[in-house]
């Protein structure tokens, strides 16, 4: 599955990479976030409980940074095994200044969901899990454009639930 | 996560310490040792696992045993009463209405449900009774002459009751 | 196939659901008949740790008329619907949805509030209770609200009842005079989800259409409501090029995918058959004049 | 001392099933039934992927979950030599892989428990660590140069498996190049999978005392099994009991062995335990064999008058990722090279490329012999094809070219002798059945008024009952069957046959050809089979095998019985044996009826005053070789309405006149007709396994892939023609499967019919209403 999107942040490119860079922030805007490990300043495992209505998947993601032109372009790799399911992603940040202190970030994101949730969801799948990026990203937007967002963003995430 | 049910079967009370995701049909199965009523699918689709439950048709697989608690259940194990077969087995029996066997349990009892409300079932109504339970083998065409069989049993047995059996056939499915 | 285990409660009444549903908010699911949630615990697609059967909670099986509308309580059973001589009699659009879910070993315990709340779009009530204009009643210990069954169904799987509400019934205006309501719904096979279905209702004053409902399954994220073609019913006579132009509109209302069900095309060919289908249906039962 | 026929129950009768009685009280004893004490359980680990390679597998939580006893891995079987094992077509394929995963669902792990329950969630907890290869999905991809390679293990670096063929290629090119009329289709017959509704499992039990392994399995062949486990293992054969119970339905699907019995078999040799496995509905349906898959490529020449002259076929067989199609030996395709039909034919060529690609493996039956189901679709689809072109009815295009009647034996074009047939009267009794002609006038008719109808024809022929051993053999073990029959003093007997029933009613039709041949009653005769600790050597039940080869042992161990019961005859008689005949199910001096004796009096004879050169008893074995295979053939009509506002397709008539030869029991070939027709008109209208881009099945229960209920199947007419084998011994053929062979052409030919006057000329299956309306709506004719 293809997704891809753009989103108008009224913050500099700095900014808002800085922020994309930081799991702890980039965590709290995860759908269903449960936890995380932090491995590596690149390299942490969140745990995420995905899903719609009664359906939800416990994974716990493998992600890896790649690819950091700072503060243009980033690539995050995740991988996650769950409830005989799988699911790899690729996802892709560019960011451009359009005006002063504001920014496009452009993102595309390659999702490959294998196994039982991808045979037996297949009908709900690829809308559910568009919804989900969009709001993954969407999220970014309002958490940097939100008053005293250094402060609080700094802190580790509330779990959801 | 476990809890005490009391579960009758057939007329006989079986009590159990459950795990409280103990499919029916495996408390059917495994705590009360009655094999007749099998499994099929994972989906509620096929039906092999229908058994009554307070005398309604229910696939048993798709229900916990703990939302039994205290409910009669009737298998295929308790058509037959007094060593003679109620009227849905002989018409099994006669019209060839089974091959494997497997799904049969399930048909049975589904029809047996069915016919206490439709003593007098067209082809098509009966066909559409039977639409929760898969067959592989028969096609379905013996199945459906089967459950006329036993209509027509029945309804011979209501208007002239044989004397002997003290438990009428109606009785004995409950 | 085995569940994930979880701890079970059967309360007796609606605040101790509640109680148990702010204990174990996030974590606790409603266990009405359990035709969706079971089948999707084995495959472990759902593992809630508290399940709340609502079996033994008094007074959610009402199935009547009260105060000018029928009142489905949420543990109706499909079976119970489909048999009851009132719904045969005035509601028969309702009755043709209940008459195709599933399959009739299903709807034996199937409920119409699971139906409904599960938002499942291809789950066949909501699109037939969207055309009756329904309402859906939930109770928390806050009180009860009632709301549109339009503004019930927020997306897939998704529904405006709050983590402390408990849908307790759903309400459908009593029909006036003259109209007729249908429920049309292809499907491959008994037990199949619809590929598409169509439930509509229509009122007639006068050999005109004063109100017309159109819902659609299946064909979207949610039970989807067909209001250009409402609209355009609304004032004309519901001859065939109203019924044909009605049908296009409503078909135009659906955002259907590609999928196991058929290509996204065939989807909305196939709804203007269906739409135009239940339309004369609706109208013809509305022209025979019972309130059906 | 009736001789009352009734009585006997032998040949012809409809007598009710003997087997009905377990089966009717919820008393049939499936796999599932059987519990050991001390029996535990295995689940298996599954791949979520197509085709990655295994970085590490953890079992530290699964063994740290109280009840989990063990959890078996692919270097664990490696150490023992058993990661891998043979398929019975010359391939090998993975119990559990050591480093990568090939399809999707394959097994990955075995976790061991006390309970069903903590087993299941133990294979949650085992946590396997994937990288993801590119998989490898479309059969035509997989044979371009820079493919990924599904198998690496081979020495051969490429997806393709072997190439097959049949026929006389030059001959049949230069027949197209001076033919009149060419017609040429392309068909998919889609991947499907055979769903019995009992799945499969086990149960493995290790007697360390005795060395001895006994499973309990579900399967269709226990003798095969067994060997091929000695083989395997190095246990001697005599210390491995494979017992096959009742089987909730098998239609091919039961014949391979799956990794799951193999690894249960290890879990209970390791453990000392008795280790039951029983598959779950997705699990069957995602991992064990499908069936079909065969997407061809057919040309038919003919002359402008309808003529058929030469068929040039190719083929591309998808295997998925190990051939484990369950075929003979020296028939990678199967029977496939049957696909001339019906017809008479100047040559033929076939030719078929297997090819493997990251799915489950497989190439079983699907009630079906061999591929059989594939060369009927295809020819059959042909020959509507070439009428259409020539403008010519179907059904006289048939007539003009079946075999006739005193062709036979007739030698095909593809090297196979048929036995028999009257193809022409068959087709003839369907037409005049189902009123043909008034079905073409309504069809004008309605054509005239916008409505669709259609009517489609197949005139099938199949083949069935291998052997014969010069040319069938399993991995080498011969296609023989066998019966041991045993008359007990007081005239009751024990039969123990080689063949195993999954529904088709041995236990009934076995007795009565006993009962026929030894004139004892029916009742009196026990049919065992199934346990090869017990039954003689036998091959199992598939591709309609039974009557055709232990049916034939039957009566040619029967027909030894008698032989010595003559000579005792003669004694008790006090006649030579030479006076003495076998009239109306006794024997009785030649010309004198009232002086005879009954098999049951010689049965008794037989233990207590049996003549000085007789051996004591009365009892026979036979290993029967057919020295031909069988040929039923039949004629199928289909009457089909389409509804323009959907695509959808109705059935609305389906007469199947079926010729299996001299029939047992009437009323059980009803029933396997019944079953037949509806098992072929599932896969002609709704069943078919998809893979998305990634390997991911798209029909993974019984919400996608749609098994026909009681609503969507018809009410089947069936009728028959009668013309035996004449190398059989009683001159039947075997019919299990004919009616899923012949239906699906019936009713793909009846939906192009109806379409026909669009131009259409061909849709595949399974035919969906989306296909159809797809065509309405192109050509203008969709209503809405």
């Amino acid at each position: 599955m293809h997704f891809e999107g753009s989103e108008q942040i009224k913050a500099s490119k700095e900014t808002v990479f800085r922020f994309l860079l930081d799991p702890n922030k980039v965590a709290g805007c995860a759908p269903g976030y449960i936890s995380m490990d932090i491995l590596a300043p690149d390299h942490f495992k969140p745990t995420l409980g995905v899903g719609v209505g009664a359906v939800k998947a416990k994974f716990t993601l493998d992600v890896q940074l790649q690819n950091i032109r700072e503060p243009d372009h980033g690539e995050v790799k995740a991988h996650g095994v769950a409830a005989g399911s799988a699911v790899d992603l690729v996802a892709i940040v560019d960011l451009v200044p359009v005006a002063d202190g504001e920014t496009t970030m452009n993102w595309v994101s390659d999702v490959t969901v294998s196994g039982t949730i991808a045979s037996v969801g297949a009908r709900l799948l690829e809308g559910t899990a568009h919804k989900q990026i969009a709001k993954f990203f969407a999220c970014f937007k309002q958490k940097l454009e939100s008053p005293a967002p250094e402060a609080a963003a700094s802190e580790a995430p509330t779990p959801e639930s | 996560m476990t809890q005490h049910v009391t579960i009758t079967i057939n007329g006989q009370p079986f009590e159990a310490d459950i795990e409280s995701r103990l499919l029916l049909v495996h408390f059917i199965r495994e705590v009360a040792n009655l094999t007749g009523t099998h499994i099929g699918c994972d989906t509620t689709s096929c039906g092999a696992c229908t058994v009554l439950v307070n005398g309604t048709p229910a696939k048993s697989c798709t229900l916990f045993a703990v939302q039994a608690d205290g409910a009669e259940i009737s298998t295929v194990e308790g058509l037959e009463q007094g060593g003679k077969l109620h009227p849905i087995q002989e018409g099994f029996f006669e019209e060839h209405g089974l091959q494997c066997g497997f799904c049969t349990p399930g048909m049975m009892m589904t029809s047996v449900a069915f016919l206490k409300d439709h003593p007098n079932p067209t082809d098509e109504e009966i066909r559409r009774a039977i639409s929760g339970n898969l067959c592989r083998c028969t096609g379905y065409v013996n199945i459906v002459k089967s459950i006329q069989y036993a209509a027509k049993k029945m309804r011979d047995d209501q208007a002239a009751p044989t004397p002997a059996p003290a438990v009428t056939e109606a009785e004995a499915v409950r | 196939m085995i569940p994930d285990n979880f701890t079970y409660f059967a309360p007796n009444s609606l605040p101790e659901v509640w109680d148990l549903l702010r204990q174990h908010e996030g974590d606790a699911k409603i266990l009405a008949g359990g035709q969706s949630l079971i089948p999707l615990m084995k495959l472990r697609l759902a593992s809630p740790a508290y399940l709340i059967d609502l079996r033994n909670v008094p007074g959610l099986t009402t199935l009547e008329e009260h105060d000018g509308s029928l009142v489905i309580g949420a543990m109706v059973r499909e079976s119970h619907l489909e048999q009851s001589p009132l719904i045969q009699a005035r509601y028969l659009g309702i009755y043709e949805a209940s008459s195709v879910v599933a399959d009739p070993l299903v709807r034996n315990f199937a409920t119409v509030g699971g139906n409904v709340a599960h938002a499942d779009p291809a789950n066949d009530h909501p699109a037939m209770l969207l055309a009756m204009g329904a309402h859906i009643t939930a109770q928390s210990p806050r009180g009860t609200r009632t709301m549109s069954l339009d503004d019930f169904l927020v997306d897939t799987m998704e529904t405006a009842l709050r983590p402390d509400e408990v849908l307790t019934d759903i309400r459908v205006p009593r029909p006036l005079p003259h109209t007729g309501s249908a429920y049309i719904k292809l499907e491959r096979k008994v037990g199949d989800y619809a590929i598409a279905a169509v439930g509509t209702m229509i009122t007639l004053d006068g050999g005109v259409c004063s109100r017309a409902g159109i819902g659609l399954t299946n064909v979207g994220p949610t039970a989807i409501r067909a209001r250009q073609a409402e609209a355009y019913l609304v004032g004309k006579q519901p001859d065939e090029a109203t019924v044909r132009e009605a049908a296009r509109l409503a078909a135009a209302a659906a955002e259907p995918v590609t999928d196991l069900h058929g290509p996204a095309e065939y989807k909305r060919s196939v709804l203007r058959t269906l739409t135009a289908r239940a339309l004369r249906l609706a109208v013809q039962r509305a022209q025979g004049g019972g309130g059906q | 001392m009736s001789t009352d026929a009734a009585a006997i129950g032998g040949m012809g009768r409809s007598i009710k099933r003997k087997e009905d009685a377990r089966f009717l009280r919820g008393k049939g004893r499936y796999i599932d039934d059987f519990k050991l004490p001390g029996m535990v359980y295995m689940d298996i680990v599954r791949s979520p992927y197509a085709h990655a390679t295994i970085k590490s597998i953890d079992a530290t939580k699964a063994l740290a979950l109280p009840g989990v006893l063990a959890v078996i891995t692919g270097k664990d079987l490696d150490a023992a030599g058993l990661a891998w094992m043979p398929t019975l077509m010359s391939d090998k394929q993975m119990v559990l892989p050591v480093d990568r995963v090939v399809y999707q669902a394959q097994e990955v792990a075995a976790v061991i428990a006390t309970e069903r329950y903590i087993a299941a969630d133990g294979v949650a907890l085992v946590e396997v660590d994937y990288e993801p290869l590119p998989p490898v999905i479309d059969p035509f991809k997989a044979l371009e140069p820079d493919s990924p390679l599904v198998r690496p293990d081979r020495d051969q670096k490429t997806n393709h498996i072997w190439h097959w063929e049949a026929g006389d290629a030059a001959r049949t090119d230069q027949i197209f190049q001076s033919a009149d009329v060419v017609v040429k289709q392309d068909l998919y017959i889609p991947r499907i999978h055979v769903c019995s509704i009992e799945t499969c499992g086990c149960v493995a039990s290790f007697d360390k005392v005795e060395g001895k392994l006994t499973i309990y399995m579900t399967t269709q062949a226990p003798h095969a099994i067994r060997t091929v486990y000695s083989l395997v293992t190095g246990i001697p054969e005599h210390k491995i009991r494979i017992v096959s119970p009742d089987i909730g339905g098998g239609f091919g699907g039961k014949v391979p062995v799956y990794p799951g019995y193999v690894i249960a078999s290890v879990a209970s040799i390791t453990t000392g335990l008795p280790v039951k496995w029983i598959e779950d509905r997705s699990e069957n349906l995602q991992a064990d064999s499908f069936a079909r898959d065969y997407h061809i490529s057919a040309e038919l020449a003919a002359k402008s008058d309808g003529t058929m002259q030469a068929l040039r076929v190719k083929t591309l067989a998808d295997h998925g990722a190990f051939d484990a199609a369950a075929n003979p030996s020296k028939f990678p395709a199967g029977l496939y090279s049957i696909i001339t039909g019906s017809y008479t034919l100047e040559a033929a060529h076939v030719e078929v490329d297997g090819v493997y690609t990251n799915k489950p493996p497989g190439g079983v039956a699907y009630r079906c012999s061999f591929r059989v189901t594939e060369a009927v679709h295809t020819i059959e689809r042909m020959v509507d094809t070439l009428a259409q072109k020539l403008q010519l009815d179907p059904a006289d295009v048939r007539m003009k070219n079946f075999i006739p009647p005193d062709a036979f034996p007739y030698k095909s074009a593809t090297g196979w002798e048929y036995d028999s047939g009257n193809y022409p009267a068959a087709l003839q009794k369907a037409m005049d059945k189902i009123d043909y002609a008034g079905l073409r006038r309504e069809q004008a008719e309605k054509r005239a008024r916008g409505e669709l109808m259609g009517i489609g024809i197949s005139t099938f022929t199949e083949i069935v009952g291998a052997g014969p051993s010069h040319t069938f053999d399993i991995l080498g073990i011969k296609m023989f069957d066998s019966c041991e029959i045993r008359v007990h003093p007081t005239g009751s007997a024990i039969v123990r046959i080689g063949v195993q029933t999954q529904g088709q009613g041995h236990e009934t039709t076995f007795a009565q050809i006993v009962a026929e041949e030894l004139g004892l009653p029916v009742d009196n005769i026990t049919v065992e089979h199934g346990d090869t600790d017990t039954a003689p050597y036998g091959l199992g039940t598939y591709a309609s095998r039974s009557t055709p080869t232990a049916g034939a042992a039957t009566a040619v161990a029967s027909r030894k019985i008698r032989e010595k019961a003559k000579k005792i005859a003669g004694h008790l008689l006090e006649v030579s044996p030479d006076d003495v005949e076998w009239v109306d199910y006794k024997f009785q001096v030649k010309g004198v009826p009232g002086r005879s004796v009954t098999m049951k009096d010689i049965a008794f004879a037989a233990y207590t005053n049996f003549p000085q050169d007789v051996e004591a008893g009365l009892e026979a074995v036979d290993y029967y070789d057919p020295p031909n295979l069988t040929f039923p053939f039949g004629a199928y009509i289909c009457v089909v309405d389409i509804d323009r506002g959907t695509g959808a397709v109705k059935i609305r008539r389906f007469v199947a006149v079926d010729d299996c030869g001299n029939i047992i029991n009437p009323m059980i070939v009803d029933g396997q007709i019944h079953g037949g027709l509806t098992m072929g008109m599932a896969p002609a209208l709704f069943e078919a396994i998809t893979y998305d881009e990634d390997g991911n099945i798209q029909q993974s229960n019984f919400m996608d892939y749609l098994l026909p209920t009681a609503m969507e199947t018809p009410v089947w007419e069936t009728d028959k023609t009668v013309t035996p084998s004449p190398h059989h011994p009683f001159g039947a053929k075997g019919v299990g499967e004919s009616a899923t062979v012949g239906a699906p052409p019936a009713i793909a030919n009846a939906v192009v019919d109806a379409l026909s006057h669009l131009g259409v000329t061909h849709l595949d299956i399974p035919i969906t209403p989306w296909k159809v309306y797809a065509i309405l709506e192109a050509h203008g004719v969709a209503e809405g």
